[in-house]
Formats: structure tokens, C-alpha cells, sequence
């Protein structure tokens, strides 16, 4: 870390503190939100949440590299990356009340997010069921002569599944441009990771060629520098690489979990150890950030937060014909028939 | 709801069918020493829909084994450690994830006994929390028992109360042959009936008359049976209501004798039309029973679409829909 | 077989199933940049029955793409390739092999275009040999469609000759939405047709009439199809024969038209009996012309256990078990 | 390699003269077998084989390894396993002719084994399907307190697969007593091992945690070497290992397929590359046989499969009605009635 001159702070020779405050203004508006949708999910106005706290610091590292062209095909947790590449508050409100105005007319669970149009994929809940198909976005990219990369994340549940296997092998054997990133947050639901596998997550690229990297993703500089080498890897060597960003899960897996009946909390939200108030800490000492400043950040997301929920509440929910569209390109007589008969 | 079944000296209690199912598992682990438990979150979590709590303080690592994430791994040991003399209980945290296990199911479950010309077998039993109703979209309200229902070599059951739940788990562990144990988990806590303590088992195979009557037959099973009830309750139907509970084998006298007596037939799943339970049930009566038919078979089913998260609601088969082509048969 | 399609101008050659379904991926690989193949020794090999030999020499390894031993890579990648603007082209060596993907195709590729309400879609088609007739035994010879056919979001095709072969392959790539595309593998040498060159199609969703005839209606597909048209012509029966080409969605009209027609139908089919292709047909018959009909409706079908492999041939539905069933119903 | 004293010599502290013998004259036997069903498939005898030419010598080294308590969850191409655990040949040939004495009553194509009274599961065709099934029946014998491991085999293309995956995680994080075999013979069908995967096969154990050994499976000695390490540590670690035997598949893939199309054959059998004639002159060198005592052997393998084979050919084929048989423990109703109505 240090100056280049111009006046202007660099941060890992790439990063001025116009960025890195951005990055805190993202993660603490994600935080926002997330509790918001907790409690709206109390007072029964949203039906579903997969919280994201304690993965805010690498989404905003990934957010932070990551180019225009670059796609990402992410999973349930992600809502701070999807923030940070600029999907309006007001879409993911819609997404979460699965009201008239949400892409998929409500079909999803909420946390099933799709922005295409923000260079994401859409979400399924089958863990790691999309790594495949992020080797497949690749190889298009590759054969199309696109620019950019894939990126695509799961959780560390995820790497003991087929799918991990099927993705990381045929992207070495490709050799896709593709960074596979494991947010390993400690637990698979109620599993440790360390019944989850008994190999460091990193290692598990070597089983196909590909290399590992791993870093304390609490840390905003050192999951940023971690991600710089990835990235960097994957954009000049046109080849996969394994990135674990070591993290932890400060709240449920869901809204409909209770970690008591499992696990002793190690990070408490708001604590010294929250990695937001560690990078809080970080940016003041820095001289980016003072305690008055984060309080204008802090009440600004909430209201911004109170004000479009409110506003999108009033949306209506989607009509019950939606049920049938989008099965195909053009309803089958089948498809036709059920509506007519019954929507 | 049924009590006709009460076994003398037996104490009942009203259960719900989460409890009734952990029942049934505590009684296994405890009567038999090669039994034991695995899936994801079933042990310290006791089961995301709780259905394996406490089992894992009363058993121990070994019994109540909580698998790393993969459907392949846990069905495929699970048939291994069957047909090396453990009887082993697989569950899969909702039957939408149960399709990375489908060639372990298929290939391997449902034809080890015939390959092996009988010298290996797999009493493996798979449970799977299915259906709509807890708002849980495309991928945690899936039907999928017609895949299942297709593959010669399986069981299929599902109870639709907890009585039945309990007696019939304790069935499908007496069986010696893969069954796949899906359970409405709509169900799982609107209900409770009496449920008596101990062992006692539900024949695998048979049918129940839930409803007697000489109008029309209608045919369910899980979830949707509340629902057939209330249709029939409150509009005063003089009918026959079959619950299925094993869709593979199905009970095919009784289907056809009701159809004979009535000549009128409603069939109702959530599942989707095409290839639904339905469509054997249906050409089942065809095939037999035709000239006794004084109207169309019909099915009142989920529509040929994924399950959406907004309007379940309107997906899934209500009163209304039912009662509907009740009348419509009825008056054809 | 089938020359009432003939095209203006179009040079015809006698070419078997494999033949034709070469020359359907050449035409798509030449003139759709962006179209590829994959799959397990499809390219240097040319695939284990032929079907892609050459097409590695012509377009290369970019396009005709050899894959690591893993179905479900296969078919998960192709899913994110049609995601992402190309038209890929998977090969499964065998259906048998197919469950190892059937997560993908089930739970991604037919609910992908619904979750993201349209925003992706995945044209992708996956071929599968797929049925009995080569002493293939268990896992060699599978005709899994039912599964496929319950699975909205699906389109399922079979051809049953050359002809048929060639101009469907074509017809699903221009699709947008997934397609099982399964070749009857015990016809992929042993009947010849005319074929034209260059491009042609065959209708998605329609169902072809083999034979027209007035006093019943059998309707089979894929491998059956000769041997259903054998019984027809050797027994000089009064029939109307209808391929069904597609088996989602079914061509219901001319299903039910025929039948009203007729009054009576034999549906015959290699796959297992319980929730078979039949068991929609004929539950679509019930549902919609009953009281047309004059006997119940048969199934004949392969039986309800794995597939043999020394008794192949009585496992399969064969002239005589073909005739009896006719004579039945139109004795009936 | 040397002598321990008492006249009798021991090689790799082990193995006597006889055992080794008789290690050559079972793998003898095997390629002598191997080559007549071939020729009875090109008779139209047989309907199909996967040839294990080739294989034979990790296979005679996991023989001579192996203890009565092992068992041996297979593949399709372990014949000399088979033969050298003691099946006898007459079985041998009712399976592969798919007669009525044949243990599944010929349901299954050639190859797919099924002989649990000498310790073998029954070999179903789905590559590598059988892994996760060796996890769980380490499990029933450790849970059951039983003695004796687990060993699994497959090829090399079996390491792509989902099962592998699962396997190799399941078997480490419940510390299973199972050895995994992979016998690398360089090819899955037409797929060279280097398109398969890019990295080394003994390295794919590191995913997991669990250790990997690889030797070249041409040289009885490097195999039996690399076997005895791999056998005693999974016998007192109680863990498992992952072990690659380098082969090379003299043969077509199949009875069906023709490796003319994608390659030029690396070891012509009978040459002086082909292991079985390394394993004579290995032999003959240590004085423990001679060419007369090799032909003598070879034509008691080739009159002894004769004889055997003219006999069960004269065994009819299975009735039809087994076809119905074994679904279920009892037949349900459905199969019944097919019975009745069919056969
Ligand atoms: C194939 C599959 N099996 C089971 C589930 C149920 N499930 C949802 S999330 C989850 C745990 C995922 O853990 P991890 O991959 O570590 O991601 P995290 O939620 O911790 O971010 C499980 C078991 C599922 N969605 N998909
Ligand atoms: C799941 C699955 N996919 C495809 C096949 C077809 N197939 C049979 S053997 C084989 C290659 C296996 O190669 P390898 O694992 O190296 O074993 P080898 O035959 O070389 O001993 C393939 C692709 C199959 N049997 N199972
Ligand atoms: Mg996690
Ligand atoms: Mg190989």
C-alpha cells in the first residue's frame, strides 16, 4: 500500500480511496439490506432469505476486478456483488416480494436472482448445479471471441458435489478462462467443513490441474490481493484457477434455519471481528473514513432501503396466467389447454 | 383420522406426522442393530424439517450420519451398506435434489437383485420430503414420484396422515427390495392424528377406503387427500375416496372394484398431467374395466409446468378444481 | 419408406439411419457457425455406432468436441454453450447413461427458460441411442422416454427411418427450447429410405399415419414401428397406424380423431408398461373419446423389469404378442 | 529381491518361487481365455467381451494380495482377477455363453461378473457407478466389526465420473479401510488418458485427502512393490489410498470396437513389450522357468478351455420365464400377470 503521487492514494499499485470507499458504501448498503429482508421476512412480508452477512468482503473484492465483459454465474448469497455491478435496489425488492414487476413473475424463491442484462446468470437452488454450465459460458466466450471471463462462485457444500467434479475437470482439460470461487463460509447449513471434506479447498484443483489459491476473505486487502493474482491468472493465461476465500457465515443458512441446534457463534454481527467493521476500521485508520461519515452511509442506505420497499410493496403480485408462459418458446396445446381450462 | 386399526393395549397419542416419522426411525434404530440414518443436516440439525431430532444424541456418529453435500454419495453408499447386511435409511432434503442420485436409483437400486440373479439386494429405504404448499418454488415443491414409479424394481409409498406415516415406514423397513419413501411434507405438522406407541405396520401394496360411497371413485394419495376429503365432506359426495399409498406396486383390485361399483372416476395428484400417477391409474381402469365407465376418466392434476413460487396456490389442485370435474363426471 | 415428402429437385439416395443422421449434423455443422457437437468418442472415433464418423475431419476438435467420461459435464456445459448463443449437440453413448445428467436436464436445462422468465434459454438437443434388439442387455438397451415425456420444458422426438431421421434432427435444431432427441438404435443399419439431400424438416408435434384403415388404431413409434407395420400388411388389417414422431407433446388430434374413427386402439411400445408413453395416450383417449369407443384400450409393451439380455427377444413386443392384442380388441 | 536363508528363495520378502509361478500360470490362463472368447465372439459363440489383455499383471499382483476377508467391489475387465481369486472357469464360461446355468440366468451382457461367494460384487456397465457402493460396503464391514478391506477398481475414464467424487470424499471424511484402483491403461474407448484429464491420476487422492501411489503395471515386481505398499497401509491406517497401475490396453476396448480408427497400438501382444513376455524372461531369468514348462503350460491353459468350453455349450439357454424373475424378492402383481399373460 502507498502513495504513486499525484496527490492521489494507490492502493496494491491499483486501487485509489474513491474505490475502496465505494466498496465499504456497497458492503454496508448490503448489510442494510440484508437485515431488512430478515425482518421483512419476520413480519411475513417476504417469504424466504438466504442472509449474505460475512460475504460482503470478497463480493466486493470480485466486484472490484471484475470487467464489463466478464459474466458471472453466482449462486444464492451473492446479493452484495449483484449490488456492487449495479442492479437496482428497486429489481430486488421485486424479487423478493415476487410481485408483477419481477423478471420471472414471481416464480423464484427469493435469492433465485437473474440479471442477464448485469451480466449475471439466473439462480438455482441445485448447489453447484451451474458450475457446469459456467464451463459451457465459457466456451462460448472462447468460440464466439468475446472478451472477458467467467467467473463463477459457490459455497464449500458445493465442492462435494458432481457437478463441482464434471466443472473443474472439463475446464482444465478446455482450458476455459473461467475462476471457480469457493466462499467458504465454514458450513454447509449445519455441516462444518471440516466433515465437509477432509482436504484444504484450495488443494482440490491440483485433482484436475488446476491451480489454488486461498485468503482470509474477512480482510478487504487481503482478499483483494488475493483476487488481483486470480484474476490477473485467468485474464493473461486464459486458463481456470480455484480461488477459496476463507470467510464465515455470521447468520443462518436461511431464514428458516436455527444455528443453535448446531454451532456456537464464532463472528458476531457488529463485533470487533465483523469483517464490515474491520474494514470500517481499516478505512479510518487509513484516513478514508471517519465515524460521522460512516453514520451518513449507514442512514442513508437505510432510509434508501425503507423508502423503495415501501414504494415496491404497493406493486401488485403477478397474475395467475403467468403460471404457464415461458415453459417453451410457444405454449404447447398442453401449456393452452391448463390455462384455458383452469387460469 | 383412522383409528379403525387401533391395536389393543396400545397407548394412542396425537402426533403429527414429523413425529410420527421420528417415531418410526427411533423404533428401528432401536430394535435393529444394523440400521442407521444418513443424509445432510439429519444429525446435530435433526433434519431441516426436524423429522431425525434427537436421534443423533440417542445413537450416536455412527447411526446417524450427517453426509457431506452429494444425493450420489449418500444413495450410493446407502446401496452398498444395504447389500452388505446394513439396512440403511437415506433422506434427501427435498425430493427436488434427488436427481444427482437418479442413476445410483435406477441403475443400480432398482436392478442389482435382478443382475445379480438374486444374490445381492438393496433394502435401502429413500425418504424424500415432496409436493407444494410451504411456498418453496421450483426446486423445494417438486412431485417426481412418476420417475420413480416407472422403474420396475422400486417401491414407491407416501402416507397422507401420520398414523399411516409411522405404520407404513415401519413396513417399508421390513422389505427387502429399494423403496423410495416420499413424504408430503404439506403435511407434515397441519395434521395430527392418533397415533399408537410401539410397532405396528401398514400393508405395502393396499389401498385405503378413506370414503365409501356409490357415485363416482376418486383416487389420490399424499398431499391432496385433506383436500379430496374436504370436497367430498362438505359437498356430501357419495363417494368412493381411495388413498393409494403405494403408487408402485398400486393396488389394482381395489382400483377396479370401486370403478366397477361407481362406473365414474376422478383421479387427483399435484404432480403434472402428462405421465402423472394418474395416467397409469387411468389406463389401468381402461384396460380392465371400461364397459363399467359411464362417463370420461378425469384428472385434476398440477399443470405441465415447473412449480411456480408466487401463485402455488392456483398450481396446485384446490376444492374448486376438484369439485369441478367431480360435477362434471357425475353429470356426464 | 416414406416419399410423400419428396422434394422438388431434391436428389434422393438410399440411406440407413445412421447415414441420414451424418448427414443432418453435417448440414447443421456447415451452415450454423455456431452449432457444435459433443460428447464420448464422437470425433476421432466417429462415435460408437458411426453416427458422427467424419465430421471431426471436417470441422475440427473446436466444433466436434471428444469429452471426458462424465454425462453430466456433457450435458451441463452444452446447457451453458445454448445459454450463451451456441447450438450444441451432445451425444449420451447410450440413454442407459443418460441418469448422471438427469439433474441437468431436469432441474436446469427444462427450467431454465421459466425461472428466468425468458431471459435464457437453452436450444440444446441431446441425442441418445436408445431401445433393445442388440443384446445390449440392462444397460445397453433402455428406452427411458417416460421419463423425458413427464418432464415439462422438454421436447421429446424418435424417428422411426432414415427419412424421418434426417428431417427431424433438422426440425429440433431449429427449436429454442431443449430436446431429447432418442434414435431407436435397432434401426440405425437395418432399413434403408430414400433420403434427399440438402436440408428438409419434419414437422414438430405431428404425428405421421403409416396406414389408413377404419377398424382400429395402433399407435407405437421408434423401433416399433416396422415391426407394427409387419403385423399390418402380413394380416391385411383394416388400420390406421400412427407414428407418433413426437412424444411431448403428443399430436392429441390426430390421436383422438382416429380413434373416434376407429373405436378401438392397441398402443405398443418397447419401454416398460407402468407410466409408458402409453399410459398418457391412452389416458388422453379417456379423458376425451370414451364413448367412442368399442374395447378397451391395449398396451403392449416390453414388461416390467430390467432388460435381458439372453431372452431379448421375448422381452420385446413382437408380431404375435402385437396380433393377439388386435385381434382381441377387434374381436372384443 | 533375494534369498532369506532356508533354500527357499523370497522375493520382495514375501513371495516364494511357487507363488510367483503361480502367478504367471493364472495370468497365462487369463490371456489364453481372453484370446478364445474373443475368437468365439467372432464364431457368433459369444456376444460380446472387453478383452483384458493387458491387465493382467496388476491384477495377479492384487491376487496374490488379496485375503480371504477382502472384498473386491469390480469392473468389467478384471477376468484375471477373477480366475486368480479362484472362480472357476466353467462359471466363467456360463456367463459369458448366458446360459441357464449362468448365475443371473444370462440376463446380463458378457463381462458383467457377479460372484460374491469369492468375494466380488456383481459388475454393472455404468463406468465407475460401483465406487460409492465399495464406500458403503467398507462401511457395513466396519460397522458389522468384519475383517478385511475394501478394494475398488476401474479405469481411468472412471475418474471423470460424478461417483468418483463422491466416492473418494465419502470413503476419506468417514476414514474408510478401501483401496481405489485405477487401471490406467491409457485409454477410455478412443479418449487418450491426456484428454481425459490434466492432471496425474495418483495426484486426484490430494482432492480428498487421501494419499496416491502409481507404478508402472507392466513389471510384475514394480506392481507388486507399489501393491504391498498400498495394501499395508490401508491395513493399519484403516484409511483409505488411491493407487494407479500404468497398463496399456492391448485390445480393442470391445468385441465392437475398432481402435484402428483413433490410434496406432503402442504394445503389440506376444512382442517383447507385452507384459506377459516380460513376466516370462523375468522368470526365466531367475531360473524359476523354462520355454519347455512355459509351453507346457500354455497348452494346458488352451486344451483345458477347450474342453471346458465344448461342455457348456451344451447347456441350454434360460427358459423365458426368468426374464420375470428377481425383480422384487416376491413378484408383485404386475409382473404376475406377464408371467401368466406372456411367458
Ligand atoms: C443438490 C442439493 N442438495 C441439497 C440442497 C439443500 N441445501 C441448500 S443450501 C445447502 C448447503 C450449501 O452449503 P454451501 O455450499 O457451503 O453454501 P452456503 O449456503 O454455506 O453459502 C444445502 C444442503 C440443495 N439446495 N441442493
Ligand atoms: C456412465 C457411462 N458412460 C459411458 C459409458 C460407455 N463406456 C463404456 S466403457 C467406457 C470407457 C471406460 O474407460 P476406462 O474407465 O478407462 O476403462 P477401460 O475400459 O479403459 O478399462 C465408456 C465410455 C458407460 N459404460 N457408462
Ligand atoms: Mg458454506
Ligand atoms: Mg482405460
Amino acid at each position: 500500500m502507498g502513495s504513486n503521487g499525484g496527490g492521489t492514494l494507490k492502493f496494491l499499485n491499483r486501487f485509489d480511496e474513491n474505490e475502496l470507499l465505494n466498496a465499504y458504501r456497497v458492503a454496508v448498503y448490503s448489510r442494510t439490506l440484508d437485515d431488512r429482508i430478515i425482518n421483512a421476512q419476520r413480519q411475513g412480508i417476504i417469504g424466504f432469505h438466504t442472509p449474505s452477512a460475512g460475504h460482503e468482503i470478497p463480493q466486493v473484492a470480485m466486484g472490484m476486478l471484475l470487467e464489463k465483459d466478464d459474466i458471472v454465474i453466482n449462486y444464492y448469497r451473492d446479493l452484495t456483488l449483484l449490488l456492487f455491478r449495479g442492479v437496482p435496489v428497486e429489481n430486488l425488492l421485486d424479487h423478493f416480494l415476487a410481485n408483477s414487476e419481477d423478471f420471472s413473475h414471481g416464480r423464484n424463491m427469493p435469492d433465485h436472482y437473474n440479471f442477464r442484462e448485469y451480466g449475471f446468470y439466473s439462480v438455482q437452488s441445485p448447489v453447484a448445479m451451474h458450475l457446469p454450465f459456467a464451463v459451457g459460458a465459457a466456451y462460448a466466450k472462447v468460440m464466439k471471441k468475446e472478451n472477458g471471463i467467467v467467473l463463477s462462485n459457490t459455497g464449500d457444500g458445493g465442492t462435494s458435489t458432481g457437478d463441482f467434479h464434471a466443472a473443474l475437470n472439463f475446464a482444465s482439460v478446455w482450458k476455459m478462462p473461467i475462476m471457480f470461487v469457493i466462499e467458504n463460509n465454514g458450513y454447509a447449513i449445519s455441516l462444518p467443513t471440516s466433515e465437509q471434506t477432509k482436504a484444504p479447498i484450495e488443494k482440490k484443483g491440483e485433482a484436475y490441474g488446476i491451480p489454488g489459491i486461498s485468503f482470509d476473505g474477512n480482510d478487504i486487502f487481503s482478499a483483494l490481493e488475493g483476487f488481483i493474482k486470480a484474476f490477473e491468472y485467468v485474464r493473461t493465461q486464459r486458463s481456470p484457477i480455484l480461488v477459496e476465500a476463507r470467510i464465515y457465515r455470521m447468520g443462518p443458512h436461511s431464514t428458516s434455519d436455527d444455528p443453535k441446534k448446531y454451532r456456537k457463534d464464532e463472528i458476531v454481527p457488529g463485533s470487533s471481528d465483523d469483517p464490515l467493521v474491520k474494514f470500517k476500521e481499516k478505512l479510518k485508520s487509513l484516513g478514508i473514513l471517519n465515524e460521522e461519515f460512516d453514520n451518513e452511509i449507514k442512514k442513508w442506505a437505510t432510509e434508501d432501503i425503507e423508502r423503495k420497499l415501501e414504494e415496491r410493496m404497493k406493486i401488485p403480485p403477478p397474475s395467475k396466467e403467468t403460471i404457464i408462459y415461458d415453459v417453451y418458446e410457444n405454449p404447447t396445446w398442453i401449456q393452452e389447454e391448463e390455462r384455458r381450462e383452469w387460469l | 383420522m383412522d383409528t379403525r386399526r387401533r391395536k389393543e393395549g396400545m397407548a394412542m397419542r396425537q402426533l403429527n406426522m414429523v413425529q410420527a416419522l421420528n417415531e418410526a426411525l427411533d423404533i428401528i434404530l432401536n430394535t435393529d442393530p444394523y440400521s442407521l440414518l444418513l443424509g445432510e443436516d439429519i444429525g446435530r440439525d435433526g433434519g431441516v424439517f426436524r423429522v431425525t431430532d434427537g436421534l443423533l444424541q440417542k445413537y450416536g456418529k455412527e447411526r446417524v450420519i450427517d453426509t457431506p453435500l452429494n444425493e450420489l454419495g449418500i444413495v450410493g453408499t446407502a446401496i452398498g451398506m444395504a447389500a452388505y447386511g446394513l439396512r440403511p435409511i437415506a433422506e434427501i432434503q427435498f425430493q427436488d435434489f434427488i436427481f444427482p442420485a437418479f442413476d445410483q436409483i435406477v441403475n443400480q437400486a432398482a436392478k442389482i437383485r435382478y443382475r445379480s440373479g438374486g444374490k445381492f439386494n438393496a433394502p435401502v429405504i429413500i425418504r424424500a420430503p415432496y409436493g407444494g404448499g410451504i411456498k418453496g418454488g421450483l426446486y423445494h415443491s417438486q412431485s417426481g414420484e412418476s420417475y420413480f414409479v416407472h422403474t420396475p424394481g422400486l417401491y414407491v409409498l407416501t402416507p397422507s396422515n401420520p398414523y399411516d406415516a409411522k405404520g407404513l415406514l415401519l413396513a417399508a423397513h421390513k422389505l427387502n427390495d429399494p423403496v423410495i419413501f416420499l413424504e408430503p411434507k404439506r403435511l407434515y405438522r397441519s395434521i395430527k392424528s392418533d397415533v399408537p406407541e410401539g410397532e405396528y405396520t401398514i400393508p405395502v401394496g393396499k389401498a385405503k377406503k378413506l370414503r365409501e360411497g356409490d357415485k363416482i371413485t376418486i383416487i389420490t394419495y399424499g398431499s391432496m387427500v385433506p383436500t379430496v376429503l374436504n370436497v367430498v365432506d362438505k359437498n356430501n359426495l357419495d363417494a368412493d375416496v381411495m388413498d393409494l399409498i403405494t403408487l408402485l406396486p398400486m393396488d389394482l383390485d381395489s382400483i377396479i372394484s370401486s370403478v366397477k361399483k361407481t362406473g365414474r372416476v376422478v383421479i387427483v395428484h399435484e404432480a403434472p398431467r402428462t405421465l402423472g400417477v394418474g395416467a397409469e391409474i387411468s389406463a389401468l381402469i381402461s384396460e380392465r374395466a371400461i364397459e363399467y365407465l359411464y362417463a370420461p376418466i378425469f384428472r385434476v392434476t398440477g399443470f405441465d409446468t415447473p412449480f411456480p413460487y408466487a401463485n402455488e396456490e392456483h398450481y396446485l389442485p384446490d376444492e374448486d378444481r376438484i369439485l369441478k370435474y367431480v360435477r362434471k363426471s357425475l353429470e356426464y
